[in-house]
C-alpha cells in the first residue's frame, strides 16, 4: 500500500527544492538492474586491462572457446573412426604426418581430431559443473550467511558433511553407480564441490550483513529477501565469477580422473579419454608423445586460464583476500 | 517348421522381383514391409577388453552397409552379465568370449554345453540356441569311448553349428608368452596345445641356467583366492594346481595321463574306473597321500553346497570303493568320454585330515569356497609359502617323484600391463605368464633384447558374437548366416587383435587338433554375398535400411 | 572445549551419514552385485545360497541395520573378491596410502613453503615471473598425467625407476616396519611420491607466497622494521611464523584431501594402496570392500579436517582464546 | 518545544548471551553480557537528546533498538503511542518512515554498487511512498543537508565522494522520508575536524525546522553539547545521570558523568585541565562489579555503593542521577 | 636541536603519476620538548613522521632534504647504522596497537625480544626489565604473558608505550597514539604518556588530527596541509594567535565544551586538493574565505612572532581574519565545484 508522505518545509527550503525537481526528472536514472550490470561488466573488462593474468587466462579460454566452436570445421576425421589402410590393415600408431598431424592411436583413430573434439566436452563438463557448484554455493552461502541461526547452521553441517566426503572416490562411485556419462560427473563434482565457494561467500554476506549499507537498507524499510538479492548478492557476483573460473579447472580435471580410471563415457571423446586410452594402449612403453602429451597439455592451459582469470581478479578487486 | 519357413520366405523374395520387374518403386513396397529395429551391439567397456570392444565396433560398420543400425554399448562385467546372461530374452546381440582352460582341452565341455537346449533356460547357452539334431550329436559323443567315433560326431556338431551360425566366430586368440633365455634352457620348457609353455609341465621340467633359481611370472589380476576347493581366475588355479596334486594330469599331447595315480584302468562299458595309486606320495605337512584322501578329494565336492565350482565335475560319479591301501575303483552311471579329462585331470587332492574337519564345520548356507585355510597343504611339486597382496611365493618339494628344478615360483601380481612388460625387460620378471597388451610391442621388447623369447599359442577359448535366437530376426537362420558372412574375420583379426588371432569358424579350436574340423574354415565372406543372402531369404534394403520380408512385424 | 567436542561430534555425525549414503548407493547400484564372483556356470540355487550368505535376501533396511551394527564394531563386512574381512584387506593398504601421502605432502610442504617465502621475498622479480605460473601450472596439471610423463620418462625410457609395485619381486621381510624402511620401498616409493609432491607444492606455495607479502605489509612488521632488528629476524620469527599458520592448516586438509585423491597416483604407479584397492573393488562390483575403502578414505579425510580444525585453534593464539571465550 | 511524548522506553534490556566454554559449563554458568540494563526515558516531539559514554556501555545497542533493529530482550518502546515490538509488516514500513537512522561510517554506510541517486531513492522505493512524490522529496532531502550544489555527484558511486560528501548522502537518506525521529550514532566520529562542523550544523537545522526529535549518540560531551538540549549518560549498559545538557556539562552530578567532563580535552592552551578523578579500566561486561558498577573506579565509593546498585533518581527537576553519594555533592555544589 | 628537518620532500609513485606526499618541510624538535604534527587525514603527517625512520612503503622514495638527528642526516646513513639507531634512540609509538603488535607473540615476548636483541640484555635481566616497564605504564605484569588481542585498547597503547621506552630512547614518534582511545582511556594514556616524558626527558614527535591533544600535551605545534607545513611555532602562540587561514578555520571547526554555547561551528568546505596535481599557489586558497589573487602565487614562511611562522600571503592581517572568521557566514559558499 503506497503510503504519500506530506511534504512539510519551510518556504524558503520549499523554493530550493523546487528549483532542483528539473535536474532530478531529467538526470538519468538507470534502472538499478542495468546500472548494476553495467558495473559488474565494466570491472570485467576492467580486470584484463589491469591484470596480465587476467588478459592470458581470457585469451586461452578465447582459444579453446573458439576451438569448440568451430571443431567440426577444424577436425579431418571423426574422432572415434576407426581408420584402415587399403590393405585392410589398421592406420594404427603412426607418427605425425601431414594426413594426421598428431598421428594415429592404436586403435587407428586420428588423434588430432580427437583432441579438437576433446575440447568440447572440457568445456561443456567444466562449465556446466562449475555454474552449478558455483550457483549452489552462492545460494547457500547467501541464505546461511544472511539468516544464520539453524538455517546457516542446517547448511553448514550439510557443507561438512559435503566436504568430508572423499572427492574423487565420489564421483567414481556415483559415475558407476549411476553410469559412465558426463552429466553424472558433473553431478558428482556439483554435490561436493559446492560448500568451498559457499563457505567463502557465507563468511563475505555475514561480514557483509555487518555492514552498515545493509543496516541501512534494513531501517529504510527493505524486505529480507531484498536486502539479500538486491543489496548483498551484487557484493557477491565477484566473488562468485571468481569461483566459478576455479571450479571449471576442477571439474575438468575430475573429468579427466574420472575417465582416465575408466569410469567415463566410452562414447564422448575426452581428454580424460584420450589419456586413458593412451595408458591402456601403451602409448607410455611405446614412446607416443605425440598421443599423451597434447592432452595433458590442453588440460593444463585450460584449468590454469582459469586460475590465471581466478587470479587476476582477486589481485584487482579482492587485493585483500587470501585464496 | 524350418521348411515352411523357407517356403514363405521364397514366396516373398519372388514378390520382390515381380514387383521390381513390374517398376514399382522400391519406396511403394516399403510400405508392406516393416524396418528391423535399431540395434544395440553389447560389449565390453573399451577399457576393459579394448579388442572385444573395437571388434564390435568393426562389426557394427559393417552391418551398417546392410541397412542395420548398430549402436556399440561397452558395458562393465558385471552390467554385462546382468544384461546378456542373467536377463537372457531382453538383448540382441553380444561380444563374448569362452576361455580357454585344462580340462577344455577336451572338446566335451564345449560342445555339450555351449548349444544344447537343456541350457537355454540358465546354463551356458545363453544365446537359446535349440537344434534337436544339434542335442542328439552331443549327446552321443560323451558316450562313445571310441576316439575316432567321437572325433566323427564332434566333427558332425561342428557342422550343424557352422550351418545354422548361433554364433559368429571371431577369433581364436593367440597368446604370447614369453620368458627370459639366460635364465632358463628353452628346451626344457613344454609347449602344450592350448596352453603354451605356461603349463604345469613346464614349470616343473624348466631347467635354470645360472644361479637365478626363482622362477618369477606375472598375473594381471589380483588374486582373491587360493583354496582347493575353489576356482576364482586364472592366476590362482595357476597356483593350485602345483601346490595340489591331481589323480591325472593333461599331458604334452592335450591328453590326460596318470599322476598321483599309476595307473587308472576302464571296464569295457566305459562306467567303471580302477585307480591304482602311487606310493611315494604325500602331503607337505608330511602326511601320506591314502586312497582315504583320494575318495574325500572326490567325494567331498559331491556335498551340498560345499564346493559348487567342483560339484559339476564329480557329478557323474556315482559310487567309489577302497580295494586295498592303493587302489579304489570310481563308478559311474554310464560312461563319459571326458571323465578323465575333466575330473581325474581337475580335482585337487586334499588331505583329508584338514579338510574333514573344516568341511564338518561349515554352517547353512557356507561352503568349502569361503574358508581360509592358510597351511595349504596339498601334494604338489611345490608348497605354498607365503600370499602377500602382491606376490604368491612357492617353493619346491626336493624329494617329489616330479622335482621341479627351480627353487621357488614366484608370482607376482602387476596390473599394469605395460609394468609387466618392463619388468620382464629388467629381468624382474623372468617369465611373463599372462601378457593382456600390444603383442607387437612383446615381440619389438624380444627382438631388441636376445634374452627375451616369445612363444605364440593359439588358444583354446575363442572370442565371438551371440546371436540372441530367441528374437527376430535372429530367429532365422538365414539372417544369422548373412550377418556371420559380412564380417570380415581376418579385417578382424587384424585390425581387432592385431594380427594375433586366427579366424574363427568352429567351437572346437584348432588348438585341439585330433578334433578341430577343418571343413569349417571354407565360408563365402563379403557384403555382397551377405545381402544375396538377405534378400533371397526375403529380406530387403530400402532407404539403406534393412526391412523384414513382407508381412512381418517386429515384437519388440 | 566444547568446540572440540561439537566438531569431534559432526565428525562422527558426518562418517554416519556418509556410511548411510555409501550403503544404499551400492545397493541400489545396478549389475548383480554377486556378478563379480559368481561364476557364470553357478546354478540359480548356488547363487540363492550366496546372496543368502552374504545377506542380501534381507529387507533393505534389515540389511541396513546389520551394516551399522556391525560397522560400529569394527566390521565392515567380507569382501566378496577377496573373501576376506574388509578391514583386514583394507588395513593392509592402508600403511601404504598413508606413507605415500604423508611422504608426498612433507616433500611438497618442504618445497612450497620455502618457494613461497623465497618468491615473496623475490616479489616483483624475474623470479617471480616464472614461478608463479609454474606454481599454476602444476596445480592444473592432472596427477595422473604428471605421472604418466615421469613414468615415460624415469621408468620407461631412463630406466631409473621401477614402473610400479611398492617392493621388489621375491623379497622377504621379518616385519612390515623392516619392510617399509627397506631402500628397495623407497625406490619403488620415489616416483609416487615426486608426482604427488609436483601436484601439490602449488597449493603451499602459492599460500606460503600470499601469506607473507600479506605479512610483510601488515604494520608489526613494519615496526619491527623500526625496531632496528635484522631483516632475518622479521622474516624468520615474525613474517614467517604468521604466514605458516595457514599453511600448517592446509597441510592437515591435504593428508584428507590427498588420501582420497591418490586413487589416480595409486593407479598409475599399481601403488598397493587404498585408493586402487578402491578402485578396482568398485568395478569389480565389491561392494564390501567398495565401502570399506571408501568409509576408511572418508574417516581419514573427517579426522584431518578435524585435525586442520584444531591446529589452527592450537597455533593461533587469536582463534584460540576466541574459541575458549 | 513540545510536549507531546514521542518515544517512551520503559525497563528497556538487552543481554547478549555469549558462548559456553567448559569452566562455564562445568560451573553450570550461562555467561552473558548486560548490554542495556533496565533503561527508562522519554523523548518529546521534536527533543534532541544527547547519549553519551565510553564503548561498550551499551549506547549503540540502545540506540539500534530504538530503531527496532535489535529486539530488547525485556522491556518496551512505544513510538508515538505504539509497542514497535508488536508492528506487522504494514505498521512496521510505517515506523520506518517516521524513524531513521544516520551512521558512523559513512564510508560503509552505502551500498558501493548503488549510485548516491539510488542510494538516496531507496528508502522511498522501500517504504512505497508513492512514484509520483519521490522527486519532491529527494529534492527537499538534498536542499537540507546543503548537497543542492552537488548534484553532479547522484551519479557516482560512494568510493567517489569524500567522508564529509558521503555523511550528507547519508544524512540525506535519512531525511528523504520525513522522519519524525533519528538516531544519529557518532555521526562525524569518522569524519575530519575540518568537516564535522558542517554535518553538526546540518542536524542542528533539521532539528530547528523539521522538528525533528533525536537522539544523538557520541563519547564526546562537546559534540552533544553542541547538538542536544537533554544529555543522558550511560555507564555500562544503565543510565547514571539525565538531564539538560547545560546542566550535566557544567554540574555534573554522577562521578563518572564528571571524569567524562574532565577527559573531554580542551584546544586551548589557556584553560587549565582538571587532574581526572577517575582510575582503573572498564571492567569486564561479563563479571561487572556487585553493587554500583561504578563503583570499583570511583573516588567516591563507600560500602553501600559495592553492595547495592543507586537506582535512577528524580534529585532535581529535570534531573535523575543514580548515585548515593549525590544528595551530598548536590549540597555542596548548588 | 635533537632533531632538525630540512626541506623534506616525499615521492609517491602511482600508476597515475608522482604524488608529492610531503613537498619541503622544515621543523625542529629540541632535546625534551613535545612538538604536535597536526592536519587532516591525507596530509602527509604520517608519512612525514615515519621517513624518520626510514620506514616507508616501497612506492615512497625521497625527493630531497635532510634530517639531521644529534648532528648526524639520517639520509645518508648506512643500513647497518640506520638499523642501529633506530628503536634505541628513536622509538615509535603507533596509531593502532592492535596491527602494530605481532598477533602470536605475547606481548611480553616483544618486549623482551627488543631488549635482547637489541638492548643486548639477558633474557632475564629483560623480563625483569620488562616486568618494570610494564610497572611504569600502570599495566600489571601478569599481562606480559598475554597476546595482543586479549588486551582492551588502552592497555594496548600503554604496553606500546613500554615497548617504546624499552631502549630509554630520545626520540619517540608518535603516530595518532590515542585516536582510537575512548575520551576517558584517551586522558589517561596521555597523561601516563605526559609524565614518562617528562621522566625520561624524551623529545617527542606526536601526530594527530586532534588540536586538543595538541593542547594537552605538546610545547610545539606543525599544522600541516597538503604536504607543506602552513604554520608552526610554540603552542602557545599558534592556538592563540592562529595566523593562517586554515589554523583558523580548524579551530572554528572544533567544537568545545567551555566555549559560548550559541558560537555555531564553522566547517572549511569542500576537501584537500588532490596532490597529484595541486593548484598553484597557496594550497589551501580554494577553500579559503580570505583568498585573494596573491594566493594564486607561491607562497613563502613568514615569521609572525618568535618561533611561530605561517605559510600564509595574509599573515600579517591574521588578526583581522581571527575576527571575521568567527561569523559562520564567512566559511559558508566559498566552495562551489
Amino acid at each position: 500500500m503506497p503510503q504519500a508522505i506530506e511534504p512539510m518545509g519551510t518556504a524558503s527550503t520549499d523554493q530550493t527544492a523546487a528549483a532542483l525537481l528539473p535536474h532530478l526528472a531529467t538526470a538519468p536514472r538507470r534502472s538499478g538492474l542495468i546500472a548494476m550490470l553495467g558495473r559488474a561488466g565494466n570491472a570485467f573488462w576492467r580486470v584484463p586491462r589491469e591484470s596480465n593474468y587476467a588478459k592470458v587466462g581470457l585469451i586461452i579460454y578465447l582459444i579453446f572457446a573458439l576451438t569448440a566452436i568451430f571443431a567440426d570445421q577444424l577436425v579431418h576425421y571423426e574422432p572415434l573412426e576407426i581408420l584402415f589402410a587399403d590393405n585392410y590393415q589398421l592406420r594404427r600408431n603412426l607418427p605425425p604426418t601431414t594426413d594426421h598431424w598428431l598421428g594415429t592411436s592404436y586403435s587407428g583413430r586420428d588423434i588430432y581430431s580427437q583432441l579438437v573434439m576433446g575440447t568440447r566436452s572440457a568445456l561443456a563438463v567444466g562449465l556446466t559443473a562449475a555454474i552449478c557448484v558455483v550457483a549452489i554455493g552462492t545460494l547457500v552461502g547467501l541464505v546461511a550467511g544472511y539468516f544464520g541461526g539453524w538455517i546457516d547452521n542446517l547448511l553448514m553441517r550439510l557443507a561438512d558433511i559435503a566436504l568430508g566426503i572423499p572427492f574423487l572416490p565420489f564421483v567414481i562411485v556415483l559415475a558407476s553407480f549411476m553410469g559412465a556419462a558426463q552429466s553424472n560427473v558433473v553431478l558428482g563434482i556439483a554435490l561436493l564441490l559446492w560448500p568451498n565457494s559457499a563457505r567463502v561467500i557465507r563468511s563475505q554476506v555475514m561480514s557483509l550483513r555487518e555492514r552498515a549499507f545493509i543496516e541501512a537498507a534494513r531501517v529504510t524499510g527493505a524486505g529480507k529477501w531484498r536486502i539479500l538479492f538486491v543489496h548483498i548478492a551484487p557484493n557477491v557476483l565477484a566473488l562468485s565469477f571468481l569461483y566459478t573460473s576455479v571450479a571449471v579447472g576442477w571439474a575438468i580435471l575430475t573429468e579427466a580422473s574420472v575417465s582416465f580410471l575408466g569410469f567415463g563415457p566410452s562414447d564422448t571423446v575426452s581428454w580424460g579419454y584420450m589419456l586413458q586410452d593412451a595408458y591402456a594402449s601403451q602409448a607410455l612403453g611405446r614412446g607416443q608423445y605425440n598421443w599423451f602429451i597434447p592432452p595433458g597439455l590442453c588440460i593444463v592451459f585450460v584449468v590454469m586460464a582459469g586460475f590465471f582469470i581466478s587470479r587476476g581478479y582477486e589481485e584487482v578487486l579482492f587485493p585483500k583476500l587470501k585464496g | 517348421m524350418s521348411t515352411t519357413r523357407r517356403q514363405f520366405l521364397g514366396t516373398s523374395a519372388s514378390a520382390a522381383l515381380i514387383a521390381s520387374l513390374a517398376g514399382v518403386p522400391k519406396a511403394a513396397l516399403a510400405q508392406s514391409v516393416s524396418p528391423v529395429r535399431a540395434l544395440t551391439l553389447y560389449s565390453r567397456a573399451q577399457a576393459a577388453n579394448p579388442q572385444q570392444y573395437q571388434a564390435a565396433e568393426l562389426i557394427a560398420q559393417a552391418w551398417g552397409d546392410l541397412g542395420l543400425d548398430v549402436t556399440v554399448s561397452g558395458l562393465p562385467q558385471n552390467q554385462l552379465s546382468d544384461v546378456v546372461w542373467y536377463n537372457r530374452d531382453s538383448w540382441d546381440v553380444s561380444m563374448w568370449q569362452m576361455v580357454g582352460r585344462p580340462e577344455r582341452s577336451d572338446p566335451d565341455d564345449f560342445v555339450s554345453n555351449l548349444f544344447h537346449s537343456a541350457n537355454i533356460e540358465s546354463g551356458y547357452n545363453f544365446v537359446g540356441y535349440s537344434n534337436p539334431e544339434y542335442d542328439r550329436v552331443a549327446e552321443a559323443q560323451r558316450l562313445v569311448v571310441d576316439r575316432d567315433a567321437r572325433q566323427a560326431l564332434i566333427y558332425e556338431a561342428q557342422d550343424i553349428v557352422n550351418a545354422d551360425q548361433p554364433y559368429v566366430f571371431l577369433v581364436y586368440p593367440t597368446k604370447s608368452y614369453a620368458y627370459n633365455t639366460a635364465v632358463f634352457d628353452d628346451t626344457t620348457l613344454v609347449n602344450q596345445p592350448g596352453l603354451g609353455i605356461k603349463n604345469f609341465l613346464s614349470f616343473i621340467a624348466v631347467e635354470p641356467k645360472g644361479d637365478q633359481k626363482d622362477l618369477i611370472m606375472n598375473v594381471s589380476n589380483e588374486l582373491n583366492a587360493i583354496n582347493p576347493y575353489y576356482i576364482s581366475g586364472a592366476g590362482d588355479s595357476w597356483m593350485t594346481e602345483l601346490i595340489w596334486d591331481r589323480i591325472m594330469r593333461i599331458d604334452a599331447d592335450g591328453l590326460p595321463t596318470p599322476w598321483a595315480a599309476e595307473s587308472v584302468t576302464w571296464n569295457d562299458e566305459g562306467t567303471l574306473a580302477t585307480i591304482v595309486i602311487r606310493d611315494d606320495l604325500s602331503f607337505h605337512d608330511g602326511m601320506p597321500v591314502r586312497v582315504e584322501d583320494m575318495i574325500f578329494s572326490l567325494e567331498s565336492p559331491q556335498r551340498a553346497g560345499v564346493a559348487p565350482m567342483y560339484k559339476p565335475f564329480v557329478d557323474p560319479i556315482v559310487a567309489m570303493e577302497k580295494l586295498d591301501d592303493r587302489t579304489f575303483t570310481v563308478e559311474l552311471a554310464q560312461p563319459n568320454a571326458a571323465f578323465e579329462t575333466s575330473t581325474l585331470s581337475k580335482v585337487n587332492i586334499v588331505p583329508e585330515h584338514i579338510w574333514a574337519p573344516l568341511l564338518d564345520a561349515l554352517v547353512e548356507g557356507e561352503t568349502a569356497e569361503s574358508v581360509l585355510e592358510d597351511s595349504r597343504v596339498g601334494s604338489g611339486p611345490f608348497k605354498f609359502d607365503r600370499w602377500n597382496q602382491s606376490e604368491v611365493v612357492l617353493s619346491a618339494i626336493p624329494d617329489h617323484f616330479a622335482a621341479a628344478k627351480v627353487d621357488r615360483v614366484i608370482m607376482r601380481v602387476v596390473l599394469n600391463v605395460e609394468a609387466s612388460l618392463g619388468m620382464l625387460r629388467s629381468g624382474e620378471l623372468n617369465f611373463l605368464t599372462d601378457y593382456t597388451g600390444d603383442p607387437q610391442l612383446l615381440k619389438d621388447a624380444a627382438d631388441a633384447d636376445d634374452s627375451i623369447a616369445v612363444v605364440d599359442v593359439t588358444d583354446i577359448g575363442f572370442q565371438f558374437l551371440g546371436f540372441n535366437c530367441r528374437r527376430a530376426p535372429f530367429d532365422d537362420p538365414a539372417v544369422r548366416r548373412a550377418l556371420s558372412f559380412a564380417i570380415n574375420r581376418r579385417l578382424i583379426a587384424g585390425a581387432a587383435y592385431n594380427g594375433f588371432g586366427r579366424p574363427a569358424n568352429s567351437h572346437v579350436s584348432p588348438a585341439l587338433p585330433f578334433w578341430y574340423n577343418a571343413a569349417t574354415e571354407e565360408l563365402p565372406v563379403g557384403i555382397d554375398v551377405a545381402t544375396a543372402m538377405l534378400e533371397d531369404a526375403g529380406y530387403s534394403i530400402v532407404d539403406g535400411q534393412l526391412h523384414y520380408p513382407a508381412g512381418m512385424t517386429e515384437q519388440y | 572445549m566444547k568446540y572440540v567436542m561439537s566438531r569431534l561430534l559432526y565428525a562422527i555425525l558426518v562418517l554416519w551419514i556418509v556410511g548411510t549414503i555409501l550403503f544404499f548407493m551400492f545397493r541400489l547400484m545396478p549389475g548383480s552385485p554377486l556378478a563379480a564372483f559368481i561364476d557364470q556356470t553357478t546354478t540359480l540355487e548356488q547363487q540363492q545360497a550366496l546372496i543368502a550368505r552374504f545377506g542380501l535376501d534381507k529387507s533393505l533396511f534389515q540389511q541396513y541395520t546389520i551394516f551399522l551394527q556391525n560397522a560400529l564394531q569394527g566390521d565392515l563386512g567380507q569382501s566378496f573378491f577377496h573373501r576376506r574381512p574388509v578391514t583386514e584387506v583394507v588395513m593392509e593398504a592402508l600403511p601404504n596410502t598413508v606413507i605415500l601421502t604423508l611422504s608426498g605432502l612433507v616433500v611438497a610442504y618442504i618445497f612450497g613453503v620455502l618457494a613461497g617465502a623465497y618468491l615473496a621475498w623475490r616479489r616483483g622479480s624475474t623470479v617471480e615471473g616464472i614461478g608463479i605460473p609454474l606454481a599454476l601450472a602444476t596445480r592444473a596439471a592432472p596427477e595422473f598425467w604428471l605421472g604418466m610423463v615421469m613414468l615415460a620418462f624415469f621408468s620407461f625410457y631412463l630406466g631409473w625407476f621401477p614402473a610400479g609395485g611398492a617392493n621388489s619381486v621375491g623379497l622377504e621381510y621379518d616385519s612390515e616396519w623392516t619392510r617399509i624402511f627397506s631402500v628397495d620401498y623407497l625406490h619403488h616409493l620415489t616416483l609416487p611420491v615426486l608426482t604427488l609432491a609436483i601436484y601439490l607444492q602449488g597449493l603451499p606455495l602459492l599460500l606460503m607466497r600470499s601469506n607473507m607479502i600479506e605479512i610483510l605489509q601488515e604494520e608489526f612488521i613494519t615496526m619491527s622494521k623500526m625496531k632496528g632488528l635484522g631483516s632475518r629476524t622479521i622474516v624468520l620469527n615474525h613474517a614467517a611464523r604468521n604466514a605458516m599458520l595457514p599453511v600448517a592448516t592446509a597441510f592437515a586438509l591435504g593428508i584428507g584431501s590427498a588420501i582420497g585423491g591418490n586413487v589416480v597416483v595409486e593407479t598409475i604407479f599399481s601403488w598397493p594402496g587404498i585408493g586402487r584397492l578402491l578402485v578396482n573393488a568398485v568395478s569389480a562390483s565389491d561392494y564390501p570392500l567398495a565401502q570399506g575403502a571408501f568409509m576408511i578414505i572418508t574417516a581419514v579425510l573427517v579426522a584431518m579436517n578435524f585435525v586442520a580444525d584444531m591446529t589452527y585453534h592450537l597455533l593461533d593464539p587469536r582463534i584460540r582464546h576466541a574459541a575458549s571465550n | 518545544m513540545h510536549d507531546e511524548i514521542l518515544l517512551d522506553v520503559k525497563n528497556l534490556s538487552k543481554s547478549f548471551i555469549l558462548s559456553r566454554s567448559l569452566g562455564d559449563v562445568i560451573n553450570g554458568r550461562h555467561p552473558q553480557v548486560d548490554a542495556v540494563n533496565d533503561i527508562n526515558f522519554t523523548l518529546k516531539r521534536g527533543e534532541t537528546i544527547g547519549v553519551v559514554g565510553e564503548s561498550g556501555c551499551g549506547k549503540t545497542t540502545l540506540g539500534r533498538m530504538l530503531l527496532k533493529l535489535i529486539e530488547p530482550t525485556s522491556g518496551s518502546i512505544d513510538f508515538g503511542g505504539e509497542d514497535i515490538s508488536t508492528l506487522d509488516r504494514t505498521d512496521e514500513l510505517a515506523f520506518r518512515r517516521r524513524a531513521q537512522l544516520v551512521f558512523q561510517n559513512p564510508f560503509d554506510a552505502l551500498n558501493p554498487h548503488f549510485t548516491i541517486r539510488r542510494s538516496i531513492y531507496e528508502p522511498l522505493v522501500n517504504t512505497q511512498v508513492p512514484e509520483e512524490q519521490h522527486d519532491q522529496l529527494v529534492a527537499d532531502a538534498l536542499v537540507r543537508v546543503q548537497m543542492d550544489r552537488m548534484l553532479h555527484l547522484l551519479d557516482s558511486y560512494p568510493h567517489q565522494l569524500s567522508g564529509g560528501q558521503l555523511q550528507r548522502v547519508v544524512l540525506a537518506r535519512a531525511l528523504v522520508l520525513k522522519p519524525d525521529f533519528i538516531v544519529a550514532d557518532e555521526p562525524v566520529s569518522m569524519l575530519d575536524v575540518s568537516v564535522r562542523a558542517g554535518i553538526l550544523n546540518v542536524l542542528r537545522e533539521v532539528r530547528d525546522t523539521m522538528g525533528l526529535a533525536a537522539v544523538f549518540i557520541s563519547h564526546d560531551l562537546a559534540l552533544v553539547r553542541y547538538v542536544c538540549e537533554r544529555t543522558i549518560t550511560m555507564y555500562m549498559g544503565s543510565v547514571v545521570e539525565d538531564g539538560p545538557t547545560k546542566d550535566v556539562i557544567n554540574r555534573p552530578l554522577h562521578p563518572y558523568t564528571r571524569a567524562l567532563v574532565q577527559a573531554v580535552p580542551v584546544p586551548n592552551v589557556i584553560q587549565s585541565h582538571e587532574p581526572l578523578a577517575l582510575t582503573g579500566n572498564l571492567p569486564d561486561a561479563r563479571n561487572p562489579p556487585p553493587g554500583c558498577r561504578f563503583s570499583d573506579r570511583c573516588p567516591l565509593a563507600e560500602d553501600i555503593c559495592r553492595q547495592s546498585r543507586p537506582p535512577l533518581r528524580t534529585v532535581e527537576q529535570n534531573r535523575r542521577v543514580a548515585c548515593f553519594k549525590v544528595p551530598e555533592m548536590t549540597a555542596g555544589t548548588a | 636541536m635533537l632533531l632538525s628537518v630540512k626541506d623534506l620532500k616525499i615521492q609517491y609513485k602511482t600508476r597515475t603519476g608522482i604524488v608529492h606526499a610531503v613537498d619541503g618541510i622544515s621543523f625542529d624538535v629540541p632535546e625534551g620538548k613535545v612538538v604536535g604534527i597536526v592536519g587532516e587525514s591525507g596530509c602527509g603527517k604520517t608519512t612525514a613522521v615515519r621517513s624518520l625512520l626510514r620506514v616507508m612503503p616501497p612506492v615512497a622514495s625521497y625527493a630531497g632534504g635532510e634530517i639531521k638527528f644529534d648532528g648526524s642526516d639520517i639520509l645518508k646513513l648506512s643500513e647497518r647504522e640506520m638499523n642501529d639507531l633506530r628503536w634505541r634512540d628513536i622509538a615509535y609509538i603507533p596509531q593502532s596497537a592492535m596491527n602494530a603488535l605481532d598477533p602470536v607473540w605475547r606481548v611480553g615476548n616483544q618486549i623482551i625480544e627488543v631488549l635482547t636483541k637489541r638492548g643486548g640484555m639477558k633474557k632475564a635481566a629483560a623480563k625483569l626489565r620488562a616486568e618494570e616497564l610494564f610497572a611504569m605504564v600502570g599495566l600489571e605484569k601478569k599481562r606480559l604473558r598475554d597476546y595482543p588481542h586479549q588486551f582492551s585498547g588502552g592497555m594496548r597503547q600503554r604496553a606500546s608505550i613500554a615497548l617504546a621506552l624499552a631502549l630509554s630512547p630520545r626520540l619517540a614518534i608518535a603516530d595518532e597514539p590515542v585516536t582510537a582511545l575512548d575520551v576517558i582511556i584517551q586522558r589517561q594514556v596521555l597523561d601516563t604518556f605526559s609524565r614518562l616524558q617528562r621522566e625520561f626527558g624524551l623529545s617527542v614527535v606526536l601526530v594527530t588530527h586532534d588540536i586538543s591533544v595538541v593542547a594537552y600535551v605538546c610545547d610545539y605545534v606543525v599544522v600541516m596541509y597538503a604536504g607543506k607545513i602552513v604554520e608552526k611555532g610554540p603552542v602557545k602562540d599558534v592556538l592563540t594567535s592562529p595566523s593562517h587561514a586554515y589554523t583558523i578555520g580548524l579551530y572554528n571547526a572544533f567544537p568545545e565544551l567551555s566555549a559560548d554555547e550559541e558560537r555555531e561551528l564553522s566547517p572549511i568546505e569542500g576537501g584537500p586538493p588532490l596532490l597529484l596535481n595541486p593548484p598553484e599557489g597557496c594550497r589551501f586558497r580554494e577553500r579559503c574565505p580570505f583568498a585573494q589573487e596573491i594566493c594564486k602565487q607561491e607562497p613563502v614562511e613568514v615569521q609572525v612572532g618568535p618561533e611561530h611562522f605561517s605559510l600564509c600571503h595574509r599573515a600579517h592581517e591574521a588578526a583581522e581574519m581571527r575576527e571575521q572568521a568567527r561569523d559562520p557566514a564567512v566559511w559558508r559558499g566559498v566552495v562551489t565545484a
